[in-house]
């Protein structure tokens, strides 16, 4: 259909994720040449930022690399210096640390499916326009999304960049009753939850399946989040702190995030589906059963825009999880745990709510920090994005442009993908044989 | 004759001529004439060189500044009782504005030439005339200093929107 | 009701150099998220919606700093296009943590981050939208406090003055019971030097204010520099203000000192650096 | 019977003090007492005896406070902490009301406050006089808080006398403590196996005797005596010279140590917000979306917040300066003027919890310090009443002033509808209000009233007249608020209190001739004073209106300056500047006084306008022979809120908005005009 040579398509910026990122493919002769998702964000340094600051300051610093996905930074970061400070964490600090990130999982889950992914099903261009036609749906959304900030909230003083996390627990843990809110607004929570598990399987998705290499944490008995060691579906298995011996990253010059990949070369894939097929046997019984219910084990993995169901089922756990936190919670006997610093590498893997997040930071004998490495999930899932976006293109070439377009942007919206970044276009070129 | 004891008793009446000897007023007096304009009249205009010097005895003169683009602002008007045209008998001798009858005015009006010879010849005289002289020329100073203040504009609060 | 007789004002969200989190509090109204929007027509918000406009706006609430030629080509071109341009967060008011480099050798910085930095355009520093186009209001806040967010839209609406208040972090802090950091704890509070709005948050919860919400009217640094200096080292004084507001103009003197006194002046032996140590 | 019981203390065992609790939980009250929490004494609910903080001990010094653990069963080992009861007694947040609107139609829900009973226990000697001064300051007088009084009512006082003192304590030289005198129900002395306790009040009496405790031994009194003196003597040395103190306070206004401890202050106003009499609020409005349903609270303020003294016609205290001196002075001097009594307490409090450890006795000591003999006689601060010296009372408009002019503390706006709204000038325009309530029309010239709009702070007003059933303002639209006005359409309603404040005192000018003096839109609030001269021309002697205004094109009610010129007033109007078409004069309104002579005439002025236009006015007055007991001013230009005690508006000793606006300049003293006050 394209004989008249070259024809250029072009929608303006990708839209509903978090950041924003240029994806530009050439196709010649019906094949995709090139597939490149080019992240502009304006450079903040990060890693240069935390030099010279204490392990606390560093806390606060790179929790403001996401808005969306703050407690993350602050987890992989605090457990990387915990680790290496030999400090030893309050079973109920622990709990609480759990806890808090489910919080941060239920709002950014909660956010990505009904707010940014949902619109895509349903076809609408925002949540606001379906709330239109399916209020009950978005209210639903917005009331878990609601409970999860408030559990990020009552823990860490706000939604965004909460200030309790220090380096041997909290600055303040909360008394028992401040969790009764919780503890009242749970069940109907889990209830909503489990609705959405549901209500996202029934969601049709485009037809497109590959076999993609899974890499998540994986811990013996609770669903990855702050601790485990990091394995994939080919029989990886190492600590946390080893990944550099099995990842590295490389600059490609149409991105300014840094692209993670294996040391051969290939890329794989993070976040909900990678671990619920690493580790859903470590679900919580409710979200295993919602799974079940489902069907759909086998093609979470397999078909990227099912990711989700699998957000759907974390959210669940997540909110299963926290019911049973704070059902047993009581108040630590030390909130914030002695330490001294001590000169070395720190570092640390979590499981932001997008994927494994590594964090590496070289400490002095002053205790302050003299160089870092920071691996966020998206730059892992980039060179994946860009793998799928290069089998998945041929197939929509020949739908409607808008369709077309629709369908890639829907694809790397799967991924939920959070890049802070700057302003820029997502353009689908094809060039005629 | 009967003019000037007029013309010095005039002088006598207004806060200027009070408390002079009747040797200082005789003295002023043989230089001073009483004068009419009619509205509108020009008494002189900003940066002549020789202008009237005198004292107004009925009547309003406005002195008006001209300013491209507004026109004429009267900066100042003149009440009975006043000096007009100070500046001649102050060095550069030169009109500081431009002085308009804005109704029938009567002026007490000295022979300038004439009255700068009497003060230069007679320091006593001088002594009593400058004082006053200085007085007027104080309390226009101290009135535009309040004019340039601008008091009774108040700056609106920002609002945004 | 209100709603329906006048006429929406037509809003946009958009972002420079940030992390995301200030336009997400916009989000975060939820309850409030749905009336708003029957209130206000958000035709550009391009983290939530793919529905798109290039204005003109009513009111753009402008996240992040200006930190690349892009983003100060692109900030001049949206000012032209509202009628309110709001700042919302330290970046946009203050240039951000990322302001720090303003003080430091950005390539060498660039280098130590890529390995490759040829490949990353951006400016030398990262600046407050208001050092580029006229600010007609802001949001303080690393982040932006959601009820202060929603007085400025019920402002605007009613056409009030926002209760903002320009006062310090302390008075919130006393009236809710708070027992003072700095003075019963040892703490160094930026508390008294700090633009309320937060709800005195980092006191309550047992730490120090790190004042990320920026410098108050007249802010007294030097008299609690020199206080704080009774107790601390210089150096860890100076610190406290290389935070998200550093580049603000009562933070900006401690602040540089300490960024010197971290990386020095001139790109490093080690630039090579942590992006490519794998 | 008080004082029986009183001259025979009891002893309580340790171990019963939780039959005191227990009693005081059967009358149906919340025990608040301390309790150690996060590094300090902190005051809140005490269950039982368990709660108490026992063996804790403070240390307190200029910004520094530390808990101590030591060996001791005493549970009230210690000083004060950072709260005071003020906490309890005028929380940091009390609702006011809720405003509501729909479409043209307003409504006002006053807050009705409902305490809960409470029993105060441990409340210092110090603690005490706060709860004194509080009275004075809410309770006392028309302007009485009925929220305080409520929760005053509603609250026991079992009080502790100290037995030690910490570094910043300086009771005895305020003389309110250590000894506990009065203002107490039940007042204990704490000793190591137990309490001497001793009732002050018929309800401490009732307690006492259901408690009926042993009587304390000759032994136990005599180490309650050397308890206190040991306490009294360990602050000998760390006092301030309180004798005189107000008056050479006054003195030093211009002492350049305000501006040394400004460059060490950093206005974060924690000094307010720990000190028990520190009074000042402010109010705020939370809207919903459209602006229809609006809650107003009252939430503490402090005179040291950058725009605690924006009021109507600017910010009068922009520096730090300023502001520390208006706290210092109204603390330690003006505090005597308005209540009879010293803000300060003694307890310290603002020593130790300043972040950085400013001392007011030091600071004291340094700017009053006691003159050197022989004594210099300070100057006398202004004398409350002074305007009617030398004024003999003539019946006709009676003349009240502040004190029986009641105002209300709470925003209760009554409803009021708009009859007209019209342009007067380019920034003015004309406002008729008809009030619901016709006893808001019963307004005597230079009185003022806050017109509220739901969503708004209310905006204090000067009533331009009042005619057929209406209150005439003329309104400056300078603000989003009185912007707002002017897009008020005839029939929408509005919120109206007052009228408010001590008008001009027409009555002193019967028989006298009267000189009104009124700069730019200073002429709406003295408008009604020319219209009661005109209603009995023949009752005053010469009158004259001096006018200035910016241009002829700003003059307000053009048709009446003619009107009053033909009826008997002298109308002299002068303008900034104007263009060649204006035929009147050119300068300032001082120049139409110029040369005119009052001396040995019996007259009478009054003034209004901006600031600077005043004090030119005044003293062109005075040289003209007019005293500054026989001249009177507006203060308008400081009026804020209007509630009467949220302390925006002050001026030295005075609440412009009770005790004035109109003010005769003998009472301001050297006040007005001061930079900074």
């Amino acid at each position: 259909m394209h004989e008249s040579g070259e024809v250029d398509f072009s929608v303006r910026q990708l839209t509903r994720v978090e950041g924003e990122g240029r994806l530009s493919l050439t196709v010649s002769g019906g094949e995709v040449t090139q597939a490149r998702l080019e992240i502009f964000e304006a450079p903040r340094y990060f890693e240069r930022l935390v030099v010279g600051r204490t392990p606390d300051e560093v806390i606060d610093i790179v929790a403001r690399i996401c808005g969306i996905c703050p407690v993350a930074y602050q987890m992989s970061a605090v457990h990387a210096f915990e680790r290496l400070f030999d400090v030893a964490l309050d079973p109920e600090v622990r709990r609480l640390r759990r806890l808090f990130y489910c919080g941060e999982w239920i709002e950014s889950h909660a956010l990505h499916i009904y707010l940014l992914h949902a619109p895509d099903f349903l076809g609408y261009p925002s949540a606001v326009e379906l709330a239109g036609d399916h209020p009950d749906v978005v209210q639903r959304g917005l009331r878990l999304k609601r409970l999860g900030n408030r559990i990020v909230a009552i823990l860490g003083g706000r939604p965004i960049h909460p200030v309790s996390v220090r380096v041997g627990g909290f600055s303040r843990a909360p008394r028992r009753g401040e969790l009764d809110e919780l503890r009242q607004a749970l069940p109907e929570a889990i209830a909503d939850a489990q609705e959405t598990v549901r209500w996202a399987a029934s969601l049709e998705p485009p037809t497109y399946t590959r076999e993609a290499r899974l890499v998540a944490l994986r811990h013996p008995d609770e669903y990855p989040m702050n601790d485990g060691r990091i394995v994939s579906s080919d029989g990886l298995d190492i600590d946390p702190p080893a990944w550099p011996d099995a990842f590295e990253e490389r600059q490609v010059p149409w991105s300014n995030a840094l692209q993670a990949v294996s040391h051969d070369g290939a890329p794989y894939l993070l976040g909900p589906s990678a671990r619920v097929a690493l580790a859903g046997d470590t679900l919580h019984p409710l979200a295993a059963d919602a799974l079940r219910a489902t069907a759909l084990g086998g093609e979470l993995a397999t078909n990227v825009f099912r990711s989700i169901v699998a957000r759907s089922v974390e959210l669940l756990h997540a909110l299963a999880e926290a019911a049973d936190i704070v059902e047993v919670y009581s108040e630590p006997a030390v909130h914030l745990a002695p330490w001294e610093p001590r000169a070395g590498v720190a570092a640390w893997a979590t499981e932001a709510p997008r994927g494994l997040l590594f964090h590496r930071y070289e400490v002095g004998d002053d205790g302050l920090v003299q160089r870092a490495q920071i691996v966020p999930p998206t730059s892992q899932n980039q060179a994946a994005i860009e793998h799928d976006l290069r089998l998945f293109a041929p197939s929509v070439l020949e739908l409607p442009h808008a369709e077309a377009t629709h369908r890639l942007e829907q694809l790397i919206r799967s991924y939920d993908p959070c890049i802070s970044c700057a302003t820029h276009f997502l353009d689908l070129r094809v060039e005629g044989a | 004759m009967s003019i000037e004891r007029s013309v010095a008793t005039e002088l006598g009446t207004g806060w200027f001529g009070a408390g002079l000897s009747p040797h200082a007023l005789t003295r002023l007096a043989d230089c001073a004439s009483t004068r009419t304009y009619a509205t509108g009249d020009v008494l002189m205009r900003e940066g002549d060189d020789t202008h009237p010097f005198g004292i107004v005895s009925s009547g309003r003169v406005a002195l008006r500044l001209l300013v491209p683009e507004r026109g004429a602002i009267t900066i100042l008007t003149v009440e009975p009782g006043d000096l007009v045209g100070w500046s001649a008998l102050v060095a550069p001798y030169r009109a500081t504005s431009t002085a308009v009858a804005v109704e029938p005015t009567g002026l007490l009006e000295f022979d300038v030439p004439a009255l700068r010879r009497v003060l230069r010849e007679d320091p006593p005289l001088a002594a009593t005339v400058y004082p006053r002289i200085l007085e007027a020329v104080a309390r226009r100073l101290g009135a535009t200093r309040h004019q340039l203040l601008d008091l009774y504009t108040q700056q609106a609060e920002h609002v945004p929107w | 009701m209100e709603a329906e007789i006048t006429p929406r004002p037509r809003v946009g969200v958009v972002k420079l150099a940030s992390c995301d989190g200030c336009q997400l509090t916009l989000l975060d109204l939820e309850e409030q998220l749905l009336p708003l929007t029957e209130r206000f027509e958000l035709i550009e918000f391009p983290e939530a919606t793919s529905r798109r406009s290039s204005g003109p706006y009513d009111v753009l609430l402008v996240e992040g700093s200006v930190s690349t030629p892009e983003q100060l080509e692109e900030i001049v071109h949206l000012r032209g296009q509202t009628r309110l341009l709001v700042t919302i967060g330290a970046c946009a008011n203050a240039g951000g943590i990322q302001a720090l480099r303003n003080w430091a050798d950005e390539p060498a910085w660039r280098a130590a981050v890529y390995p490759t930095p040829d490949y990353v355009a951006s400016l030398a520093t990262s600046t407050p939208v208001a050092e580029h186009v006229q600010v007609d209001a802001e949001l303080r806040g690393c982040p932006i406090d959601p009820r202060q967010l929603l007085e400025l839209l019920t402002a605007l609406r009613i056409g009030r003055r926002p209760q903002l208040d320009g006062e310090s972090v302390c008075l919130e802090c006393k009236r809710r019971g708070n027992v003072c950091v700095l003075v019963a704890g040892g703490q160094p509070c930026l508390g008294p030097l700090t633009q309320t709005g937060c709800g005195a948050i980092c006191p309550a919860y047992g730490r120090a204010c790190y004042a990320c919400f920026g410098p108050r009217e007249q802010a007294n640094v030097p008299s609690l520099h020199g206080w704080l200096g009774k107790e601390l080292p210089q150096v860890q004084v100076d610190r406290l203000f290389a935070g998200f507001n550093a580049w603000s103009t009562p933070f900006r003197d401690p602040a540089e000192r300490a960024v010197r006194h971290a990386h020095g002046n001139a790109a490093e032996p080690d630039a090579a650096g942590s992006g490519a140590d794998a | 019977m008080v004082i029986a019981a009183a001259s025979s203390p009891a002893f309580l065992p340790r171990g019963e003090l939780d039959r005191l609790l227990d009693l005081l939980h059967d009358d149906g009250r919340t025990v608040i007492g301390p309790m150690a929490r996060d590094g300090a004494i902190v005051y809140d609910e005490i269950r039982s005896a368990a709660d108490l903080p026992v063996g804790w001990t403070d240390e307190q010094a200029p910004g520094r406070y530390r808990l101590r653990q030591v060996d001791s069963p005493r549970q009230f080992n210690f000083t004060v902490g950072p709260q005071g009861w003020k906490r309890f007694t005028q929380p940091p947040r009390v609702p006011l009301g809720t405003a509501t609107r729909d479409g043209v139609k307003v409504e006002f829900e006053t807050a009705t406050p409902e305490p809960r009973r409470l029993a105060f226990l441990g409340v210092r000697a110090c603690e005490i006089a706060a709860l004194l001064v509080q009275d004075r300051v809410l309770a006392a007088g028309p302007f009485a808080d009925d929220d305080f009084r409520a929760r005053r009512a509603n609250a026991l006082v079992v009080a502790m006398q100290c037995t030690r003192a910490v570094s910043t304590c300086f009771c005895t030289s305020m003389g309110t403590g250590p000894e506990v005198t009065d203002g107490y129900d039940l007042a204990l002395t704490e000793l190591d196996d137990g309490f001497v306790i001793k009732a002050g009040s018929q309800e401490g009496e009732r307690l006492l005797g259901k408690l009926a405790p042993g009587k304390a031994d000759e032994a136990q009194q005599a180490s309650v005596a050397d308890g206190v003196a040991a306490c009294r003597a360990s602050m000998a040395d760390q006092g301030v010279a309180a004798e005189g103190l107000p008056a050479r306070l006054m003195d030093r206004l211009d002492n350049p140590r305000w501006m040394e401890v400004a460059d060490r202050c950093l206005a974060c106003a924690n000094c307010t917000m720990v000190c028990p009499t520190c009074f000042c609020t402010s109010v705020g409005n939370v809207s919903d979306l459209d602006g229809a349903i609006n809650h107003t609270e009252r939430r503490w303020d402090s005179c040291f917040n950058g725009d605690f003294a924006r009021v109507a016609g600017g910010n009068f205290r922009p520096r730090r300066q300023d502001r520390y001196r208006q706290w210092l002075t109204h603390k330690f001097a003006t505090w005597h003027e308005q209540f009879g009594t010293s803000g300060c307490v003694g307890c310290g409090r603002c020593i130790a919890w300043c972040p950085v450890g400013i001392d007011v006795r030091e600071e004291l000591a340094a700017i009053a310090p006691p003159y050197e003999e022989p004594a210099a006689p300070p100057t006398p601060a202004p004398i409350r009443g002074a305007m009617l010296d030398g004024l003999s009372p003539l019946p006709m408009v009676s003349y009240s002033p502040a004190v029986s002019q009641p105002a209300p503390l709470r925003a209760d706006s009554s409803v009021a509808t708009v009859r007209a709204v019209a342009p007067e000038t380019a920034d003015t325009f004309m406002l008729w209000i008809e009030p619901r309530d016709a006893a808001l029309l019963q307004a005597s010239p230079g009185q003022f009233v806050m017109v509220d709009q739901p969503g708004f702070s209310p905006v204090p007003i000067s009533i331009s007249r009042v005619a057929d059933g209406a209150l005439w303002l003329t309104v400056r639209a300078a603000g989003a608020a009185t912007q707002a006005f002017t897009s008020l359409e005839p029939g929408a309603q509005v919120g109206l209190r007052g009228p408010l404040g001590r008008g001009w005192p027409i009555d002193r000018a019967l028989g006298r001739d009267v000189v009104i003096v009124a700069g730019g839109i200073g002429l709406a609030p003295l408008r009604p004073t020319i219209d009661a001269v005109l209603a009995q021309r023949d009752r005053f002697g010469q009158v004259l209106l001096a006018y200035g205004a910016r241009t002829p094109g700003d003059r307000l009610y053009l048709k009446e300056l003619d009107a009053w010129a033909n009826a008997g007033v002298e109308v002299a109007q002068i303008v900034d500047r104007a263009g060649p078409e204006w035929l009147g004069q050119v300068g300032v309104v001082t120049q139409v006084l110029d040369r005119r002579d009052w001396h040995g005439r019996d007259a009478v002025a009054f003034v209004c306008g901006p600031e600077r236009m005043m004090q030119a006015t005044v003293s062109a007055l005075r040289t003209a022979g007019i005293t500054r007991r026989r001249i009177f001013v507006s203060m308008e230009r400081h009026m804020d809120c209007g509630i009467g005690i949220c302390g925006h508006c002050q001026i030295g000793p005075f609440f412009v908005c009770r005790d004035g606006p109109v003010f005769a300049v003998a009472e301001l003293g050297d006040l007005f005009g001061r930079e900074g006050v």
